[in-house]
């Protein structure tokens, strides 16, 4: 029998290594997994790098997971959000470094990993810093960069509702990263508002298909 | 008189044809989803996964669910949908696009898009959407205003700040005027009734072309 | 107002060239456009090129496309379906050129081509016949081929549910083929066996939105 | 008694662990989803974007929008969803599958795999999945009867026929055995009944091992 219900945040979090990557969804606070950064605060790993779209905003979740010190890089696309005021005293101080991807590269890239491929060419930063130092080449007369697959440790989900064999559904624009990083990641962990039944969620609106998921923990909004 | 920042948003959302998929980037762009000519159907897309975006929500309505780019609520139109963030930028990127309307901190004569850093070290740099949009719609328009704060032109020989890309945008939409990107160069369409031409250039640091048909850019109260 | 929907199968396939590439959604009979299939055939275009998984069984739909002889090319993955007859005939007559494609690559390169991408690296066909004449590379200790973007001029689609918009929900293993080929053409043309009111399909639900669709055209099952 | 087609199904199904994601070929393979432990939860895959494939249906059942690999209509277990093609070989050849039990024309014995084509001039080669199963799925079995019906061993020193992956099998069902593919050559594990050792060779063209705890291979009558 397939359960992959887990009653703890802790149990939820538990096994993160030091020095892993964190794939952490959600685009603003939609989707944004803040129950379960918090839990890796008390988990206690370090020398992490988190791969998300922005720094994290206010003192909690996300950002609060960046104050403790313990996040060495990060690679996002939009850091500069209003209230990401962790992050900037981070930056300003040089105590962490940041790889500035574009937002649909970082996607891009990280469904490379999940579909097993080595790398694409894009013609996204083409002519622009972010193309310095990237692999050039002219396809049919327009000129890409190559790009590399970017794989999860550990993914950090949030989503609606889950049931014991791990599927998923979202709300709204809470998908976001979600289906993505939860493909992506070796670890996928989510939290969700609602556990449900195994067979309340429509079959034909399963967004995260169960085999992407590896543990889910209920968060009540 | 200049037009105000949702006046802008208004001339620009004018030249939205009916059925058209048009991308609205954050900042002055994501006013455009208040101010669309009623007698059309326009599908905006939002780069977090939305599209079909509607007006925004009244206070009672507002669902920290469903947000726009800029991370403010939004509503979604009957017929809209949700995709993931991958499959919202294969739109984007894929030229599924018909328009993006963008923000910027400079834009060239040749067209090049600044929009992404100004590199000041003491403030990170945020790309976004960006880059995928600038090289991905099918065309690309900015709206932006003529001047800094400052006074300084935003509108350049070339751009000082980095590049977002290179030469693909098309028409500015600024407080000022309307300006297209053209091969012979900038070329202005509109003008705001009490700023003459002289003085337009001299607001703007790249070589500027009054149209045979210059008409004044006007826009309601809002 | 958009209104995708048109009245006939001939309005539906109206203008498509010859020489076009039509990518035909389907995996066997399921999500397959066999009313599209035929209506091609009346309006006449030739030296098409077909994308498929299969290659037609029985005397219907693709393969009666197949019999009149204006299909020069077929790239597709599994032409060797019991009932591919007409293909079959064809082939040993030498009357059609094969490319034969691993599955989840015709899928992905179609994707590809609809993400704006210049191509991929794949380990599928690596060390085997199919891999002879492409570009090899090894990356992180493994070795890829490179695969190209595969773009169709039409696609042929075959849905549950339509609305005007021309958003398309399906049902059950009839989605395979149909969401990405509606994403890869430039010209994508659904038979629905329902048209329905604008938001009667849930926008969570929408597996392939509208603006991947430009023509619409019921045809009940 | 050589298994029947059902029994190859059935012996490769008991080594299925609880919860294990298994993706099932056409042909032979197809059998497994009618012959599963009742004491696991096994979610079977099928290339065409079924993740919880169930039993075979009863005749008032079928739904042709429900089909397997094999294009046969099948059933969804409670749990199961949906996808379309790409996410499916997402599935496949991202490594997310436990498990691929494929058919075969011939096994070398270092596990190379050979079963898109057997070169006949008359007859159209098929790829189908095969080559993105191989070289995707964590580990490969594979179900395949011992030999042609010529008598022809399917089982080789190295494949006649061209490849789909080198290097990929792991384990091999057949109608008279169970053999691992290892680097010390294959291991006979099981064996059936009314067979010696000596003759299971003479239907092997590759040199057998008998495993050291060579055990009976027995199945239900089913």
């Amino acid at each position: 029998m397939i359960d992959k219900r887990v009653r703890s945040l802790a149990d939820a979090v538990a096994g993160i290594p030091d020095g892993a990557t964190i794939l952490c969804a959600g685009f603003g606070g939609a989707g944004l997994p803040d129950a379960l950064c918090e839990a890796v605060i008390e988990q206690g790993a370090r020398d992490l790098t988190i791969v998300a779209n922005n720094a994290g905003t206010g003192r909690t979740g996300l950002a609060a997971l960046l104050a403790t010190g313990r996040v060495k890089r990060i690679i996002c696309s939009f850091p500069r959000s209003s209230g990401s005021v962790v992050f900037e005293e981070l930056y300003a101080a040089g105590r962490i470094e940041l790889e500035l991807v574009p937002q649909g590269i970082i996607s891009e890239r990280m469904r490379c990993a999940a579909a097993g491929l080595g790398g694409f060419y894009s013609p996204v930063s083409v002519g622009t810093r972010l193309a310095e130092g990237k692999e050039h080449r002219e396809i049919d007369g327009r000129m890409y960069v190559l790009e590399k697959p970017l794989k999860g440790d550990v993914a950090l989900l949030a989503a609606d509702r889950g049931d014991r064999w791990g599927n998923l559904s979202y709300r709204k624009s809470a998908r976001n990263f979600n289906p993505t990083m939860a493909m992506a990641a070796s670890l996928s962990i989510a939290q969700v508002r609602h556990f449900v039944e195994l067979g309340e969620i429509d079959p034909e609106t399963v967004i995260t298909p169960g085999i992407f998921v590896d543990r889910l923990v209920e968060v009540p909004a | 008189m200049p037009l105000k920042r949702r006046q802008i948003a208004w001339r620009a959302a004018q030249d939205l044809v009916d059925g058209a998929y048009v991308n609205l980037g954050i900042g002055l762009p994501t006013l455009v989803a208040d101010v669309l000519p009623a007698d059309r159907e326009i599908v905006l897309h939002s780069e977090n996964g939305v599209l079909g975006v509607g007006p925004a929500p009244g206070d009672n309505e507002v669902d920290w669910d469903l947000v726009n780019a800029g991370k403010q609520p939004v509503t979604l139109l009957t017929g809209g949908s949700y995709v993931h963030h991958t499959d919202s930028f294969l739109m984007i990127r894929g030229g599924h696009l018909d328009l993006a309307l963008l923000g910027a901190f400079e834009v060239s004569q040749k067209g090049d898009l600044a929009n992404w850093t100004t590199d000041d070290p003491n403030f990170p740099p945020g790309v976004g959407g960006a880059m995928d949009l600038a090289v991905g719609a099918k065309e690309i328009r900015v709206l932006v205003e003529h001047t800094t704060r400052a006074g300084a032109p935003r509108i350049r020989r070339q751009c000082g700040y980095p590049l977002t890309a290179a030469g693909v945008v098309r028409r500015i939409y600024t407080d000022l005027a309307v300006i297209d990107v053209t091969s012979a160069g900038l070329v202005v369409r509109e003008l705001v009734d009490d700023i003459d031409f002289r003085t337009l250039q001299a607001k703007t640091e790249a070589p500027l072309h009054a149209a045979p048909d210059l008409r004044p850019l006007r826009a309601p109260a809002l």
